[in-house]
């Protein structure tokens, strides 16, 4: 007993900090996990049978593959461009790589159907060569791609800062080139950063609400049904759609996540 | 051959300026100078990493100072190595080979080869993470050499390394420019690697090269304070040469007089090495010789050696062996005489 | 010219990758610009001259305050117990940490609302103390803190990663307990990180929509607002309050990051 | 004095293990030992900062095994200086003394006495990334004495600095000893280091304690081949050792046979110390010393000493001055006699 208390004393801050923190983790896991446990399975296997309900997971998951491949494709360039330079002004453009993050997804969905519908020369210019953006995937696409590659990139970035560039610089007197030293050097260094950001920014994607209930609410996304059905026959009728959602984000970022880490110290 | 004129690179907060360097085919050239004098900086202006301001770099009789660093078949070693931490070592060695698209046999047959150069060839399925420093040091050798460069730059390649991997590091680095006759540049911070390792050593300050010759002129004549300091020198004076009878020279330091060589007159700088000091419990009389009274302050134990420092009221550091110093059976406080030849200090 | 095309080619792929990485930039702001820009300030006044938009927006930016504050009380030392231990499944936890960043927004608000509403213990317990969470302020600030604290919690435990342990050890040795290491050296070192993690908690909470549409329609924040005007009025009648909201989260976002990073080393 | 008792600490990796040392009080007490041996938490664990696995820790008589770091008033060093980076100079310095909760005036007067006893009274206002490597050490010893510690444990304290800055604090630390009559703990790599300082060294190896002795004694009678190596004693032999006429002993190592002065005997090791040994151009003959003739293959230049590997067909590794080197004009490839004692070998 004695012995006990002086492991405590020796200890308060620790045993008080694990405390306080347990109150914000049990914030964030008791509403869910008590949705998901509180739900009968039955309910949840017949909702699951409804076409139109697995349809739109399938519409949620595939926009947001969309979204991050071609955020991987144009974020991970200026990732490791920002990564590599240092010029006036970096701070500012890093923040304002941030700024879709912290702007109101309703708003930020009203903004991109100012330029991506048909009133501006965006919208026309993609509408003449067949791909509309409201009420239709690409809206979907490029309201996930807007609210979530800023994951991508800060994690890109952050993989490449970890980088040593005297790496690319030995690399470089061996004979390869700036895109033989980007290749064969720092893509594969920085990979498990570009992996782990590609996956926070796929799930960010499907978890995307406001902006694509503006943009496009048909075809309807998952977390557009979750709200449609709550809106129009309340809580208990929305609620299995909302564990299938919540289940479905959760088991595939945890998947992917731990792939990222796999085989990294902690 | 290598040849830099007249470079200049800006490092933010200094600049070096006006380097001129000309390196001989397979010399083993040093550049000395002390932390952040900007060595690292001046091999990467020479492999091309790094933007040089004005000057020119010259490679074999080909100016190079536009030519990409891919281009310019010149190993480069950093100091802390710079292995691909995603590859083995055999692919930290096959790296440039493979850039070259040679046929797969000689691949091998390369690696092998210097792998058994640099003795790690019992390394080569290990990842660099599993490595010793010594041998991290030997793989970035080898893969900077896999490329056959016309030079090889070394980066304080054994300021890294504990004492013992320091020797044998060393070594190697001797017998593979023995071996290969490749041009080195090799800078560092440590006086001792310069010596036993250099043909030719630069000594690099504030910027500027302040002296360049053989091992032993900088050893015996510094230029300046900085060089006779760096070289630790120890016994460093200023004073007045003038005439003596017989067209000898006297260095006047305060109330002592010491016999000189030297064509120079008036104020000036003088340096004298520990080791050029003889110690000894009776005065020895030589007209060739200076010869001092005075009492051990200060025994500075190095293990093998020990720097006495003898008060004449003037401080000498002197360096004996410990074989010495117990032979002569010398204590603090102890009265000796010190006794050096007039050519041993060298007027600057 | 020949000079020049030497230039380019030297730089072929940091030019490339400089304008694959405009090309996002771009994507994100051309909207926001657009809309700022096109708007009739006249309009912008008038709207500003609402009451129901000024406390609307009053509304948004205090209770995503009191969010922050909740957040650094209990987010903070869970940030610091997490980077000075390592235990297993620490891993775990850190997945578990960023889940409220990829879980549905209107699913998360569901969950919420399951839990403090008045069926479920928590929000019972919390009624018989007069705190309702259901279309009341503490709803909102509930949602804000579910969906923010994250941003906060990552923020700050990077900024405890790059306080070296061997201060702390260093101030115990001098006599300071570890609550006086924690407050007179990890503390002061972290506070750049913290102060930037809770200025994007702050805008996240500010930005959130679909958890606070769920939870609390009424009393109606700035992003609600908007979607209210989209869906009753049409996008005319929305943009002004888009508009202002937008630069508010962007004109507060900047100046309190570039506050954050003042005298850093960029 | 401090006392350390059975004490086994769980590394991960591997563990330091049955730790025993008793320091007197006052007393310049050096642990030696290769990177990655442990040493840093060793002093961890004296310090209360790393957790024991088992053993106890006693300090002036009282055990502290439990007490938390905060109240053991043990002065640490890290080899890093680890200074706080949010505060001046003086605001380190005077971290342990708000403490304390001393009155204000008598807060300035320790600050200003500590700040000159190390001569870093002109660095009070800076922050410690605007000072020199050397700086900042002296302001880390400032800052570990300033709470008057029973004890200052000190982790490589000069390997991060540069050659010329060691020598200035390694001069401080001395200082500090005498003046302050503190008892420290000094960790380090560096033979040299160990020797220039300490009242005694403790050899660390392989988890354990393999020797404990007077710089003297571990410099000339290594307990085992480990201690041999890291002393830098370089001729290290395995041999028979047997009786010779008039009661001597002698050593063969293959077809050579040298002279000893040792009871032991069979099978054993030797070591000689390179400045043991004298180099001639003629023959040395006595009694009492050992003379061989052989060939110099090797020489290896350090500057105010040179390292010559004498192979006689055996090799030994002698070292000598410059001035010798020079006066004997001595050349690889020439025919040498080298001659030492039967006392300076060491049979183990």
């Amino acid at each position: 007993m004695r012995k006990m208390l002086r492991w405590v004393a020796a200890r308060k801050l620790t045993i008080t900090f694990f405390l306080l923190g347990l109150v914000i983790l049990l914030f964030i896991f008791v509403p869910l996990l008590k949705m998901v446990f509180s739900s009968d399975p039955g309910i949840l296997w017949d909702t699951l049978g409804e076409g139109e309900v697995r349809s739109a997971i399938w519409l949620t998951l595939y926009a947001a593959l969309i979204a991050t491949v071609v955020g991987l494709l144009l974020g991970v360039p200026l990732a490791y461009f920002l990564a590599r330079h240092r010029f006036r002004g970096k701070r500012f453009v890093e923040t304002l790589i941030d700024i879709p993050i912290v702007v109101p997804h309703s708003a930020a969905g009203i903004a991109l159907l100012f330029v991506f519908g048909q009133n501006f020369f965006v919208g026309k210019a993609f509408n003449s060569v067949g791909i509309d953006f409201v009420s239709a995937v690409p809206g979907i696409v490029i309201a996930m791609l807007f609210v979530s590659v800023p994951f991508l990139i800060n994690s890109a970035k952050n993989g490449f800062e970890k980088v040593d560039v005297r790496l690319e610089k030995v690399a470089r007197t061996l004979g390869a080139s700036p895109w033989q030293a980007f290749f064969r050097v720092s893509l594969p260094l920085a990979w498990r950063s570009i992996f782990s950001g590609s996956v926070m920014m796929w799930a960010r994607g499907i978890s995307e609400f406001g902006a694509v209930l503006i943009l496009a609410y048909h075809p309807m996304v998952a977390p557009v049904m979750v709200y449609e059905r709550f809106e129009e026959y309340g809580l208990d009728y929305a609620r299995p759609v909302a564990v299938i959602l919540i289940l479905v984000c959760i088991v595939l970022f945890i998947a992917l996540r731990s792939l990222a880490y796999r085989g990294e110290k902690a | 051959m290598i040849e830099i004129k007249n470079l200049t690179v800006d490092l933010g907060t200094f600049s070096l300026q006006d380097i001129n360097l000309k390196i001989e085919p397979g010399e083993y050239f040093i550049v000395l100078g002390p932390t952040g004098s900007g060595k690292t900086i001046l091999l990467e202006s020479i492999a091309g990493l790094y933007p040089i301001k004005s000057g020119e770099i010259w490679l074999n009789g080909t100016e190079v100072t536009k030519v990409e660093p891919e281009k310019r078949g010149i190993g480069f070693v950093y100091q802390d190595y710079a292995l691909f931490p995603h590859l083995s070592v055999k692919g930290n060695i096959l790296f440039g080979l493979k850039q070259m698209k040679r046929p797969k046999g000689e691949l091998q047959s390369t690696v092998d080869w210097i792998a058994g150069l640099l003795g790690v060839s019992h390394l080569l399925e290990r990842k660099p993470e599993t490595l010793s420093g010594g041998e991290r040091q030997k793989v970035a050798l080898a893969r900077a050499l896999s490329i056959s460069p016309q030079v090889l730059l070394l980066d304080e390649p054994l300021s890294a390394l504990d004492p013992q991997a320091r020797e044998d590091v060393q070594h190697e680095l001797r017998e593979i420019h023995r071996r290969l006759e490749t041009t080195i540049i090799h800078v560092t911070h440590d006086f001792e690697e310069a010596i036993a390792l250099g043909d030719r050593i630069a000594v690099l300050g504030e910027g500027h090269i302040l002296q360049i010759g053989t091992p032993e002129q900088i050893f015996r004549q510094p230029s300046s304070e900085f060089v006779a300091r760096f070289a630790m020198a120890r016994n460093i004076f200023s004073g007045e040469v003038h005439d003596a009878e017989e067209g000898d020279s006297i260095l006047s330091i305060g109330d002592l007089e010491l016999a000189v060589v030297t064509e120079l007159r008036g104020k000036l700088h003088a340096s004298l090495r520990p080791e050029d000091i003889l110690i000894s419990k009776e005065a020895v009389i030589s007209s060739a010789r200076n010869s001092l009274r005075g009492t051990i302050t200060r025994i500075d134990n190095r293990g093998s050696t020990l720097y006495l420092t003898v008060s004449t009221p003037l401080d000498f550091v002197c360096l004996v062996t410990r074989r010495s110093f117990e032979e002569l059976g010398l204590k603090a406080g102890e009265e000796v005489y010190i006794t050096f030849k007039a050519s041993a200090i060298h007027v600057f």
